[in-house]
């Protein structure tokens, strides 16, 4: 059997496609980025079942990768089972939080709470209706954080404003969001956060469709750049990038979680539209957050 | 405010039911002749692809939709190869092409990337503005995109050939009977290939309206959602026949766009129960007009050409 | 009496080359189509392919990669195929899967102080329970109010898809704060035990081949299979002969449901000992598909359910040591079933429409029994 | 004989299918304005003759002419494009269209969309010329079986045929439905169109023919002028040997008790269709009743009510004092022949010895400890074989490779062989030659003589009146009237079936 030398070498297993424009593209973009400027050697797969999660994850083991990243909060028990087995690599469960207590296995994601707070004080600043609508695909507890710290900024800013969410089931059916977001400006939502990988193009598109009936604010991605977005207030964009450069050279592996929030530029705020007023209102969020004077959890 | 919602969800209903209907008046006529088209769901999200790119680096809707019918052209030859001159199982073959077609549409729209994060333009409303303000039916029909009514019509027209015309009554003829459709002379042969690359081109171009009547932008991993299955569904509900089947397509997008649209009130009902809804009431659809159904005699069946 | 011997078994056999032969044809053809687009892709077509192969059979680990990918397959075929014997198709293995899946997890959570045995049977048989329940619904339709089954089942299935989505995230089994929905994690004592270390062999594709094989002496040599083949070979003979059709439809859905049902069990119990959401997505088809080249048969559908992990487990490995990627596993994959349909011979009608057209050639039987003669 | 005169030639025809040479150098030649007749028994070949004529079959070899040029056909619109017509002896008609819809079927146009019109008047027009009566707007499968046959010869009349192939067409047909088929012919060839006539029934075929070919094993044996020919010697042709049907004697049974008692049925058909309207039979023991009657006049639904395969809407049906509830699968008790027995009697796909105990698969010897016993079944199966004469190498081959005859023989052998005390034969000899005809009367006369009833149901009058005790006429799903075998003619019959009764004829 040859040998082959496997110093500084990251493999990434993909929930969906590398091409999801979402966080499996952009973390994976992460990891390419550091190969080409450390010269580490990478592996990946992409769209793994969950059937095949375990064998994906001890092949790639086996194969000696040293650095194991599972892109997706279904990888925490596989990576686990794996992470017994070869004590000598070191695992990073991507999106999620939970290192199972295992020395060689740490987690790391984007603060999805900081972003909800920060997006949720940027559609409070652009509502005129009063009425404020989330889209995400299914509610995953990422999801679920967010849509909490989303409300919570806005019952801060107006206690009056009416809060909705609604699940499309489907992160690429952009036909889909398109329908659901026109559902959603029917009723008199007139500020909508997407949060929706690939299909957060139908709200955007939805949302420029709406005669300025409505607006957006963005998430993850940066939508006025993006999808060509214009009548975006401002997106609170996720550093995914960020996130698999920093997994991929290894500065993760110590067996902790990371929650990479403002302060390690995992997200940040991009404002467009958005009045100056509300701009300040964010800016004071973020010095506020930062300053631990808003309790959300992590 | 409730008036306004109803009118909205009417208008969702229409527009969302648009690419369905297109693509069942397609499968009607592949059915009627004998053959299950099961690869609409693949030949649509292809169609999707087609519809998007190209009016992209065309800059032109009908030069989209064209291209849209030619692929879906060529994929109709290609299933009818199958099933017709091979004699493959419809079923499985259906399933392989849409297989095929998710895997080929990711593998292209990879390679797409300057595209990918832009919006193509897609269809306008085809009445003016002023009339969409019209009480009741403003709202509902006027301001629908042009490809709504494009699928009414061409759900008009579908019935027209089946039952008007000599094309649409070989196609009956020949999936009921196809030795006595040879035997008074016509080619069994072509008119299955005729109806699946007709219900192929329905499916693609489908499939093109179905991201260019509304938000203008594909999405690779299977965008289209099931909508084929859906469709094989309509048309079983609607008893392969277009005007029926146009209804039944009404039906599950209003169903669809109701469950959106409960998913705001604060119900107790989980969401996942407000999803299973149009899936229910299909079933439900099925149930209630089984009777008045009747099934083209050779549905699913390869034909053998030997006397029977 | 010489006579008697030939006209029996050679056919047979000249058949059955006949058939593999093209089988083997359309699988290189397969392979070939595939290779010209792998190179298109810029990958070396022989390197990926030379790792596909070694993803599949490089050791013994790999291979139990193959046997565990072909559990639910087997199970999933085998489902679909008892519906083709009896004349229906029973196409809501995905939706039997979760449903099943769900049975297994009610019973899976609690530490019932059972021994593993007994837990795990308890497991099977309400997963298989409540399986078979739910394919008693499109059953029912289809027997007793001719609803077509395609329609039913696809369309149950998304219910089943749906009602599992709410299981694992809004229901007091779900897991509280998971990153993913996921059920609570299971009992020690209702998880199948890893057969080999290092790997995820769990008993599941024996249990598969088994019930394959089982299924093949019922249908064979049991009064209830005798009824089955016979409902599905000619329903009008069937009535004839005194069965109740409709009852025996709804049976033979039950039984594929169960088996179904039993095989996301296996899949929960024996892989990420949790439920997930979306944990079986688009196997049900590829049962479908496993059934349908496996011409029905239960022996068959070993061979195509292996056939199927193969590709899909050298897929992985090919897509992970070349790079080639995952789409382009999936097109290959494709590829391969669609040239072997359309150039083996699946169906037996196409050897007598050869001998139709071309009478010189007959089938080797009438060779052989010119020859005896 | 006139060259020019001769309409069509096939010259030469060979073709040959797997193990079977169905045609064999076969020559027939028709003239202008003639009718020529095709004999021969059961798969002699003459269906595949007028196939290969029509585009469906291409020959192994030989020559077709028409109108003395040499014509190679290779599709039916090809054949119809050279003025051939033909009548499938299996109906070809799609039934879920209208009657107009399916005569303009396939007929070549410029015209995209339907138009009725011109049609309706083109084919009103042809049905006074050959009054053959149909409506046009009536769907297909809502008309007898008579009128569909009308519908096939107008749909090749329509199309100008010059060659008319009518391919068994008076199987279905009534004597008087006959009989206006004849005028018919005798019209579309005064106009100088030819017909070529298939038919097993001798008198026709002398009645309507100028020449008549004759083909036995795919061979021609003799092309004979009808003018010159005679039943018995066409019969021997056919067959080679002298063959009739005729009553035999029989003796008589003491033993007279009811049997089958059905009182006041009404069953409806497939289609929603009245088929028994309060309907009375009583059959004893030791006796046949023979049930004579067009088809589709309430035959199939008559045996299907017996045989618990059908539920009467109301009255009553027992067979030795047992109420008729539920499917009779039981071969000691009754014997049921079915009248499509592809179809309903046999699993083609099963081996002869599977199909012998499709109703008795569960019973003792054949299941042990819920197994199937294969060496039971086999042993079974070769018993039956050599009692029942089957032509089969084993019990282990498909039913679907035997010959008609020896299909028929699996389901005789296995209905009767466990002495039923009531057979319901239905049409028991549809399909088979005239010496599988004679074994099969003598198998029903064997089983009234041991003292079973016998209800056997058949179109040909010849048989029912050469085999039953006691005849019946069923018109519309009534009896029209009852007669006595012995003094039983076949014109008083053939009037019955037509719905009049004996009376009303008075
Ligand atoms: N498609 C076929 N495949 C195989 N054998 C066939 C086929 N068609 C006909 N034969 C065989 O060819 C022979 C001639 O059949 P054909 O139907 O021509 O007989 P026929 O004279 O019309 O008989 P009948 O009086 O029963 O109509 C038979 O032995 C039949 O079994
Ligand atoms: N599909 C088939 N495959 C193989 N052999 C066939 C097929 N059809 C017919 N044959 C063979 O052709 C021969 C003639 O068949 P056919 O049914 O025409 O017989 P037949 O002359 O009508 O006999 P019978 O007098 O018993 O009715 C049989 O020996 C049968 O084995
Ligand atoms: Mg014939
Ligand atoms: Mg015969």
């Amino acid at each position: 059997k040859e040998q082959v030398d496997m110093t500084g070498s990251v493999a990434m297993v993909l929930s969906g496609l590398k091409t999801d424009q979402a966080f499996n593209q952009y973390t994976y973009e992460g990891m390419l980025r550091a190969a080409s400027e450390k010269g580490i050697k990478t592996a990946y797969k992409e769209n793994v079942t969950d059937a095949e999660q375990v064998e994906v994850i001890r092949q790639l083991a086996q194969q000696g990768y040293e650095i194991i990243i599972g892109q997706g909060g279904q990888f925490g028990d596989s990576l686990a089972t794996v992470a017994k087995e070869y004590p000598d690599t070191h695992f990073i469960f991507s999106v999620g939080k939970d290192t199972y207590g295992l020395p060689n296995m740490s987690a790391a994601t984007v603060s999805y709470s900081e972003a909800g707070y920060l997006g949720g004080i940027m559609a409070a600043h652009s509502t005129k209706t009063g009425k404020v609508a989330m889209i995400t695909g299914v509610f995953y507890a990422n999801q679920a954080q967010m849509r909490d710290s989303f409300k919570k900024a806005l019952h801060d800013v107006n206690p009056s404003i009416e809060f909705t969410a609604i699940e499309t089931n489907d992160w690429s059916d952009t036909d889909k969001a398109y329908n659901a977001t026109n559902a959603l400006i029917a009723q008199g939502y007139d500020v909508l956060f997407p949060c929706l990988d690939a299909a957060g193009a139908g709200v955007a598109a939805a949302t420029d469709d709406s005669k300025n009936k409505a607006v957006l604010v963005g998430s993850v991605a940066d939508y006025a750049e993006t999808y060509d977005c214009k009548s975006a207030m401002g997106s609170v964009t996720f550093n995914w990038e960020g996130l698999g450069y920093l997994e991929a050279t290894g500065e993760l592996t110590d067996g902790k979680s990371h929650v990479v929030g403002m302060a390690g530029n995992g997200i940040s705020a991009i404002y467009n539209n958005l009045s100056s007023e509300g701009v300040a209102a964010v800016e004071k969020a973020k010095s506020d957050l930062s300053a631990g004077k808003i309790n959300i959890p992590d | 405010m409730t008036y306004e919602i109803i009118l909205d969800w009417l208008q969702a209903s229409l527009r969302w039911s648009a690419p369905l209907i297109i693509c069942a008046m397609g499968e009607i006529f592949a059915e009627r002749s004998g053959i299950i088209n099961m690869g609409i769901e693949g030949i649509m999200l292809c169609g999707a692809l087609c519809g998007v790119a190209v009016s992209y680096y065309a800059q032109s809707q009908a030069v989209a939709l064209f291209a849209c019918a030619i692929l879906g052209l060529v994929l109709g030859l290609i299933v009818a190869f199958l099933t017709v001159s091979r004699r493959t199982n419809q079923v499985v073959t259906g399933l392989m092409i849409n297989l095929l077609a998710i895997g080929a549409t990711n593998v292209i729209f990879s390679v797409l990337t300057v595209m990918r994060h832009k919006r193509a333009t897609t269809f306008g409303a085809l009445f003016p503005e002023s009339m969409h303000r019209i009480p009741l039916v403003g709202p509902v029909l006027f301001a629908q995109p042009f490809t709504t009514w494009i699928a009414i019509f061409i759900a008009f027209i579908a019935s027209f050939v089946l039952y008007k015309t000599r094309w649409g009554l070989n196609v009956r003829a020949v999936g009921d009977n196809p030795q006595a459709t040879a035997t008074a002379g016509l080619s069994v042969i072509k008119l299955k290939y005729q109806t699946l690359i007709l219900s192929s081109i329905a499916a693609s171009v489908a499939g093109g309206i179905l991201t260019l009547a509304s938000s203008g932008y594909f999405a690779a991993g299977g965008m289209t959602g099931g909508r084929g299955f859906i469709v094989l569904a309509a048309v079983v509900v609607g008893g392969w026949d277009p005007m029926r089947t146009m209804f039944a397509c009404m039906l599950f997008g209003a169903t669809d766009a109701a469950q959106l649209r409960l998913q705001t009130t604060e119900s107790i009902i989980p969401t996942q129960f407000l999803q299973m809804l149009p899936y229910v009431i299909t079933v439900v659809a099925l149930t209630i007009m089984v009777k008045r159904s009747r099934v083209p005699k050779t549905w699913g069946a390869a034909y053998d050409g030997r006397r029977s | 009496m010489r006579t008697k011997e030939k006209i029996i078994k050679v056919p047979f056999i000249g058949d059955l080359i006949y058939s593999s032969g093209h089988t083997i044809v359309g699988i290189l053809l397969g392979i070939f189509t595939g290779g010209l687009l792998i190179a298109i892709s810029g990958v070396n077509p022989f390197l990926a392919y030379a790792s596909m192969f070694r993803g599949a059979f490089n050791s013994l680990q790999s291979f139990s990669n193959v046997l565990v990918r072909s559990s639910p397959l087997l199970l999933g075929g085998i489902g679909v195929a008892i519906g083709i014997k009896s004349g229906v198709w029973n196409t809501g293995i995905e939706g039997y899967m979760y449903i099943g899946a769900i049975g297994a997890t009610i019973v899976a959570i609690p530490e019932l102080g059972l021994p593993p045995i007994i837990h795990i049977l308890l497991c099977f048989i309400v997963a298989m329970l409540f399986a078979g329940l739910w394919g008693a619904i499109p059953g029912y339709l289809r027997a007793y109010k001719g609803v077509n089954e395609v329609t039913a089942t696809i369309m149950l299935s998304y219910v089943a898809i749906y009602f599992t989505n709410w299981i694992v995230s809004g229901s007091p089994l779900a897991q509280e704060g998971a990153y993913f929905p996921m059920s609570l994690p299971f009992a020690k004592s209702s998880l199948l035990s890893i057969l080999m270390k290092g790997t995820s062999l769990h008993p599941g594709p024996f249990i598969g081949l088994l019930m394959c094989i089982i299924f093949h002496i019922i249908l064979k040599y049991t009064p209830f299979g005798f009824r089955t083949r016979m409902l599905g070979h000619n329903p009008f003979a069937a009535q004839y002969a005194g069965i109740n059709s409709k009852k025996q439809i709804v049976i033979t859905m039950v039984i594929g449901a169960m088996l179904g049902g039993l095989g996301g069990a296996i899949e929960v119990l024996g892989l990420k000992h949790r439920l997930y959401m979306e944990f079986v997505t688009g196997v049900g088809y590829e049962s479908v598909a496993v059934a349908l080249v496996a011409g029905g048969e239960p022996i068959g559908v070993m061979l195509s359910a292996l056939f199927f992990s193969i590709l899909k487990v050298g897929g992985a490995t090919m897509s992970i040591e070349t790079g080639v990627s995952s789409s382009m596993a999936s097109i290959i994959i494709a590829l391969c079933v669609l040239f072997v349909i359309g150039v083996g011979v699946a169906d037996s009608k196409r050897l007598k429409k050869r001998d139709e057209k071309d009478p010189g050639k007959k089938t080797l039987s009438f060779k052989m029994e010119e020859a005896v003669k | 004989m006139n060259e020019n005169s001769i309409l069509l030639k096939m010259q030469d025809i060979s073709k040959s299918f797997p193990g079977v040479l169905a045609n064999d150098h076969v020559t027939i030649e028709c003239e202008k304005g003639h009718v020529l007749g095709l004999l021969g028994e059961n798969g002699a070949g003459k269906t595949t003759l007028m196939n290969i004529l029509y585009g469906l079959y291409q020959p192994d070899q030989g020559k077709i002419f028409v109108d003395g040029k040499q014509v190679v056909i290779n599709s039916p619109s090809e054949a119809i494009n050279h003025g051939i017509g033909m009548v499938h002896q299996h109906f070809k008609l799609v039934d879920t269209l209208s009657v107009i819809e399916n005569v303009i079927l396939g007929i070549p146009t410029n015209k995209a969309v339907l138009d009725f019109g011109p049609a309706k008047k083109k084919l009103e027009k042809l049905c006074k010329e050959y009054e053959l009566f149909v409506d046009p707007e009536e769907i297909v499968w809502r008309l007898p079986v008579g009128k569909q046959q009308w519908v096939e010869i107008l749909k090749a009349l329509y199309r100008d045929c010059k060659v008319l192939v009518l391919d068994e067409p008076t199987a279905v047909l009534t004597p008087s439905e006959s009989d206006q088929l004849c005028r018919a012919i005798r019209k579309i060839t005064e106009q100088g169109r030819s017909v070529v006539f298939i038919s097993h029934k001798l008198r026709e075929v002398i009645e309507i023919t100028d020449k008549v070919t004759v083909i036995r094993d795919g061979k021609v044996i003799g092309t004979v002028n009808t003018k010159e020919a005679t039943q018995s010697i066409l019969a021997e042709m056919m067959v080679g040997r002298p063959v009739t049907i005729e009553r035999k004697a029989r003796p008589i049974i003491k033993e007279h008790s009811a049997v089958l008692v059905m009182k006041n049925v009404n069953a409806f058909d497939d289609r929603g269709v009245q088929a028994l309207k309060d309907f009375n039979l009583t059959v004893h023991a030791g006796e046949i009743v023979g049930v004579a009657g067009v088809d589709g006049n309430g035959q199939r639904e008559l045996s299907e009510c017996i045989a618990g395969l059908r539920k009467p809407s109301s009255g009553s049906i027992t067979i030795q004092d047992k109420q008729v509830t539920n499917v009779i699968a039981d071969p000691s008790f009754v014997g049921f022949i079915p009248e499509d027995r592809q179809k309903t009697g046999l699993v083609l796909d099963f081996t002869v010895a599977e199909n012998l105990l499709i109703k008795d698969y569960k019973e003792k010897p054949y299941v042990k400890n819920g197994f199937l016993q294969y060496s039971e079944i086999k042993k079974h199966a070769e018993h039956m074989i050599k009692k029942y004469n089957i032509k089969s190498p084993s019990g282990d081959i498909k039913v679907k490779t035997l010959s008609g005859g020896n299909q028929q023989k699996v389901v005789i052998a296995r209905e009767l062989d466990a002495q039923p005390v009531l057979d319901v034969a239905s049409h028991p000899t549809r399909g088979l030659d005239l010496g599988a005809v004679s074994n099969v009367h003598d198998i029903l006369l064997n089983e009234r003589n041991r003292g079973a009833a016998v209800l056997f149901i058949s179109a040909e009058l010849q048989e029912v009146i050469a085999l039953s005790d006691r005849i019946i006429v069923l018109y519309s799903g009534q009896i029209m009237g009852e007669l006595d075998g012995e003094t039983a003619d076949q014109f008083t019959i053939g009037q019955m079936m037509l719905g009049q009764t004996t009376e009303a004829k008075k």
